[in-house]
């Protein structure tokens, strides 16, 4: 249909009578994202009448092998590094990715922390129901190296497939605490509590971003990530709980 | 048990409104033309159908009350059926259908399959005890479904059309097999069929079944020799004309006038025997006083007979050997006449 | 004298049918009382679940519509035909029921992606891109989806009876005429079966279309890749989501099936 | 003078089965070409993946029976008898299919979790807590895979003939061994079809089980999960897993289908 | 057109091999006991099962040969058939079963319906048109099938027991239709049936089929007269005896003398017609030359007369009229003495 012009890479063409970028601009971003680049996305099109900002957000894993796949993205901008790594590695970033932001961990509990949860130390507590990150997915790495440098035998109950899952545990009260990300806690709203912890800063969790080397409008890939890494960008973010570079 | 039922039941355009009641032990024949509800009359029965209204009673037991809001599922009414279409189980075995009645009331498998085999053996399809019905050719099939009906105890046996799809002979011995049968049982039988002789051999009481309505009953001799209706008179072979009695003739209701031996007044049928009736080309002299002028208008061989059917102001059948029909030079349509004597006349009131 | 009614639906039926009953509605009865309905309004009036509602419409009733099409031919040729290796390739058909959907879409890239085996030949004689359109929603919802109607389908011509098709032929109807005119109106209540059992699957279906098609609102984001997001950042609406997608899919359902069903019924 | 062999499959079926066919198998032939069979051997030797697939199969056979004993009940129910509000619950139990997996993870959260309704009573009563645990996996799997089961059995009972079972009640059958002795029977084709449906969805279950269930290795991570969580770091690996999975349901399938279909088929 | 088959299929332990030929026109009676082969030979013919050897040809035109690999599908074969167990199309009106043979063969809607209402009508089913199946009587269910396979203009007409279900009045005004058609008609016909009247009425060529094989065959009028196996001399109401000609007796196989009137030699076939057999309770004196002892085993009234089962020596069947029944006492068990004037038995070559 004519509505697939969207996202495919045709629609992308820069001629627009003003200088600035125009057309359509395609933006893979991992999930977590979508709040502040929706936002971004919409500042850069005020900025420029003439161009549309599309957004596929998923998991960092999916949107690495999209890209690998061909798909017609501008910008890649990745959750963790490994996935950034299996695009860089194809050779499909163009230049160096920037850190655009990074995320430590938190505690979640339960609003009212039902279970008295104090510290990373009450992870080794069998009584409690606890959840974790799986550690194939780059909350769960983090949490290992936590765990090691603050010396806890963490004895969870679920390894979950990402950050969200446990967040929706430790809302529902299903379980006592989680470890997940500031970020994640921020957006969870009252029905979640968090704390922090000082081993929290051995494992930072970097979000890397980078324009692609086949992008269709490398011209509004390249003004979006600098809107990013711009001091309005960096306001976005750390509002949204992420620490900024 | 003995079964007394009067139904209603809507079926399409047609109401079936049917009354029967049959004794202890008996066996009611219920005849009629295709479509008269006679099956109908089964299904409502077997408490397959529910009727509109009316009552069933078997023994002291109310098994339909329609008005009482009564109505005891099939299950609990200790039927044997035979249906018109056999509908034995597909995936169970020629024996497992017929012990399926016994088993479902508490038989054990053994003595269940030992029974069934009995019966097996007895409607002559014993030698198939381990076939699938899907193997079975359409009268073995009818067979195993009759075993399947009569094996156990069942207060009311239901039968549709039992012999219909066998053989000549086959049928004379599970005739005479279901006659013994039906002899030292006890409980009621209702049988549809469309044989006059099953009837006759089997039923002690005949019900005539038309359009939904009992039209006929009584003895199978009783209702052969004075059938009621057109039908009734075909199905035994005789030519039945309905009429006036006035002395020593009828004047029958379609035109012209018949002899007959008796003196009669009112409303009478008159019955006429198909070997009675004799065909000649040209018109008799002699003692007969029924001398009519017809048409052949069908001719049908009936082993050495040919039964010639005859329209004109008095429509008769005629039954005449095959030499006469050929010396006659018969075909439909030639015009003959046809005499009968006022003896061979049966007369009674309508 | 027992004077009571038909029995009703026996015991042993109706237990588990009711633990059944329970064990599946239950939750949703669950999520309908904890579900923030102060949500409802603001998502309802939001154009984009307005456009995934639609687009999740609209491609799985797409999905079906091609999984009839291709599956129910298939399914005879599983039930009816003598050709070889058939169990074979009635495996085949199952297997990808039980393919993890995200691998699924990861499959399809292979074959229709812009380097897959037949991607790349569409691209260079068409210029036809598969990937990130509606069209790619619409082959992931019926890669992930055919199969149920396939073997939901097969099942039934299997149970049906097969000497009806005896005597189309007898009346001079070859196999195609038959399986029209005969055999499909017999099956017709297991093609529906097949055909709801198809379209809930392709209306849930996410993993591979957000790997496949990608998530882009207008375009590829169905109902659950929309909760998938509302997931990520506000759990109660997506909670709401989902209910309306339920209501609309039990609307859906309610209206068709009992308009197909009734008459397929009158046609049995 | 015609001498040809009996026409096979017509056209007008043959080619749509064949596309069908491409469609779902071309797909797997990619993974399978695609694969990096390097990977195979250290996956398979990992004791990790040994214990997901057996996890994922005894947990997907589990729900199988569970939703078989639950399920063919109810769809009974659905098809046959008179209760009021059939169309209406007959939708409902479609509906599940349509819920985000996800979702559904959370809806039973909401009745079996530590504060659900049922579960809140099951922990204070018995000291029970079911998420997290193996049973868990078995009630996700459940929940999402008996409506199709439920559905496609309710498709084959309505096309079964119920004179068979009119003749059975005449014989003496009470409705509930009616069923077991002569309408089960005579639906096992679509029983079968459905069981199968139902083994492979929940064989592939992945949100409603990872939501509900949790993931831990050896008690609650079944296949969909091992594959999910190697595709976030590893998607070679991923791909050879759900070969794994595959090859192993393949293999389950031929076996069973074949043994249980040729004892229904000898049975009609 | 002509047919000629020759077949040969194994049907569980029995294999069916059976020769048939039938002219341009003709009427081919197949009759036989339940099991026979009948319907069998009936699906070979149709394309519906495969035979394990022979052939089949129709016309000029080769349906089946197994030895060259030739099977022509069914639906290629210009068939109307009628089956066992009529087999209409659940989903689709009367009218549509009837007018779906024209319609696959490219008739239009109207005029395929037309003209399977005209056949409903000569079938007596007309009323019933719009009906499904499911909601017709047995027999209206087997009229339409009959009409259904009528309709249009088949090469064979392969017709399974296509009268069984119908009223003894529908049936002759059916059979008469069935006639009328088949006179015109130029194809080849196979009738499968229970009923000698039918193939006496409808058949100008009968055969006989016992356990998969022909046992005789010839015209209906010959093979009634001179029945060579004791399944047709039932069929046709008479006992059959074989055994040796021994002058003007012959010795028959199972024991026993019985006096002819014509000098024979050789293996005979002895057949008695039950009318000519008469009974006494005690040795009767007088010109019959054939009297012998013998037990009554089984009694079927039959209009006005019984028909007897006679055991002894020589096996007999006697009528005789309820009023002569009566008075002899008769029973099952009763002994009774049987008597034939030589000039009333029939005798012919075995
Ligand atoms: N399901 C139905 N719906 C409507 N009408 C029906 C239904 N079944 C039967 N009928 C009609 O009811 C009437 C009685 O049918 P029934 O089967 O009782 O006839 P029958 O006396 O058994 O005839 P037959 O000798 O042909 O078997 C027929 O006219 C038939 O067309
Ligand atoms: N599918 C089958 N498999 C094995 N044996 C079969 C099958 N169908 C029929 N038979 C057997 O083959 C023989 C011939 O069957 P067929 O149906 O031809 O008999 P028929 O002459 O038509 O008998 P009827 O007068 O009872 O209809 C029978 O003994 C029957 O049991
Ligand atoms: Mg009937
Ligand atoms: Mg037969």
């Amino acid at each position: 249909g004519g509505d697939d012009g969207a996202a495919a890479p045709g629609g992308a063409t820069s001629s627009a009578p003003d200088d600035g970028p125009s057309g359509t601009l395609t933006v893979f971003a991992a999930a977590s994202l979508t709040d502040v680049f929706t936002d971004l996305g919409g500042r850069l099109e005020g900025q420029h009448p003439g161009l549309d900002v599309q957004f596929n957000f998923a998991g960092s894993s999916a949107l690495a092998t999209q890209v690998v796949q061909g798909a017609p993205a501008d910008v890649f901008a990745s959750a963790a590094e490994p996935q950034m790594a299996t695009v860089t590695d194809a050779g499909l970033a163009a230049g160096e990715p920037a850190v655009v932001a990074a995320n430590v961990l938190q505690i979640a509990v339960p609003a009212g922390n039902p279970a008295g949860v104090t510290g990373l130390a009450d992870f080794a507590r069998e009584e409690l129901a606890l959840a974790v990150c799986a550690p194939e997915v780059p909350c769960g790495a983090a949490s290992e190296e936590v765990f090691a440098a603050a010396g806890v035998a963490a004895v969870p109950d679920t390894q979950e497939e990402d950050v969200r899952a446990a967040l929706t545990k430790v809302e529902l009260g299903e379980v006592d605490a989680a470890l997940v990300y500031t970020t994640d806690v921020a957006s969870a709203g009252d029905a979640v509590e968090g704390l922090d912890f000082p081993e929290s800063a051995e494992a930072v969790n970097a979000y890397p971003i980078a324009t692609l080397t086949g992008a269709p409008n490398p011209d509004a890939a390249a003004a979006f990530v600098e809107l990013v890494l711009s001091e309005e960008g960096r306001a976005a973010l750390s509002g949204a709980g992420f620490r900024v570079p | 048990m003995s079964l007394a039922a009067s139904v209603a039941v809507a079926r399409g355009p047609m109401t079936v409104g049917l009354d029967v009641a049959v004794a202890d032990g008996e066996v009611l024949a219920v005849l009629g033309p295709n479509g008269a509800g006679k099956s109908t009359l089964l299904r409502v029965l077997a408490g397959l159908l529910r009727p509109d209204d009316g009552r069933v009673v078997v023994g002291t037991d109310v098994w339909v009350d329609v008005a009482a809001g009564v109505h005891l599922p099939a299950h609990e009414r200790r039927l044997g059926m035979v249906f018109q279409d056999h509908l034995l189980f597909p995936h169970l075995s020629v024996t497992d259908n017929v012990a399926f009645g016994l088993r479902t009331r508490g038989v054990r498998r053994g003595p269940a399959r030992a029974a069934a085999r009995e019966w097996l053996a007895r409607v002559g399809v014993a030698d198939l005890a381990d076939r699938r019905p899907g193997q079975l050719s359409g009268g073995q099939a009818q067979r195993a479904a009759l075993a399947r009906a009569l094996v156990g105890d069942p207060a009311l046996l239901l039968l549709d059309e039992p012999l219909s799809a066998l053989d000549a002979r086959t049928r004379l011995t599970v005739r005479a097999e279901l006659r013994r049968h039906l002899a030292d049982y006890g409980g009621s039988t209702v049988l549809v069929t469309h044989d006059p002789v099953d009837a006759m051999a089997l039923a002690d009481r005949v019900v005539v079944v038309e359009e939904g309505r009992v039209v006929q009953a009584g003895t199978p001799a009783d209702v052969s020799r004075h059938p009621r209706t057109d039908y009734v008179a075909r199905l035994v072979g005789l030519a039945l004309l309905p009429g006036t009695g006035e002395g020593g003739t009828v004047r029958l209701e379609g035109g012209g006038r018949v002899a007959v031996a008796e003196q009669t007044a009112g409303p009478v049928f008159v019955a006429v025997r198909p070997e009675s009736v004799a065909l000649y080309p040209s018109r008799p002299d002699g003692s007969p006083r029924n001398v009519w002028p017809a048409r052949l208008v069908a001719a049908t061989p009936h082993g050495s007979t040919v039964r010639c059917e005859l329209a004109g102001e008095v429509p008769l059948i005629a039954d005449v050997t095959a030499t006469a029909f050929a010396e006659l030079g018969l075909a439909p349509g030639t015009p003959v006449w046809a005499s009968v004597k006022a003896s061979e006349v049966a007369v009674y009131d309508r | 004298m027992r004077g009571r009614r038909e029995a009703g639906v026996p015991a042993p039926l109706l237990v588990p049918a009711l633990l059944a009953v329970a064990f599946l509605v239950l939750p949703l009865l669950g999520l309908l009382v904890r579900a923030p309905w102060s949500e409802l309004w603001p998502q309802l009036s939001s154009p984009a679940v307005g456009q995934a509602l639609r687009l999740s419409l609209v491609s799985a009733t797409a999905a079906t519509l091609v999984s009839v099409v291709l599956g129910v031919p298939l399914a005879w040729v599983l039930a009816r035909s003598r050709i070889r290796g058939r169990s074979v390739l009635r495996a085949l058909v199952t297997v990808p029921l039980v393919l993890p959907p995200v691998v699924g879409g990861v499959a399809l890239f292979l074959v229709l992606g812009r380097q897959g085996l037949v991607g790349a030949w569409l691209d260079e004689a068409f210029g036809l891109t598969i990937p990130f359109t509606t069209t790619a929603v619409v082959i992931a919802e019926t890669f992930v989806a055919m199969p149920f109607l396939v073997i939901s389908v097969e099942g039934a011509l299997r149970a049906a009876d097969a000497r009806f098709e005896d005597a189309a032929a007898t009346l001079g109807a070859d196999r195609w005429t038959t399986f029209r005119r005969v055999t499909l109106p017999l099956v017709a209540p297991g093609v529906a079966a097949g055909a709801v059992l198809c379209w809930a699957r392709a209306l849930g279906e996410f993993g591979a279309t957000i790997t496949f098609a990608g998530n882009f609102p207008g375009t590829t984001q169905t109902m659950p890749l929309a909760v998938y997001l509302a997931l990520q950042r506000d759990p109660q609406a997506a909670v709401v989501l989902s209910l309306v997608l339920l209501a609309v899919s039990l609307a859906t359902l309610l209206l068709l099936r009992d308009r197909w069903l009734s008459r397929a019924g009158a046609a049995a």
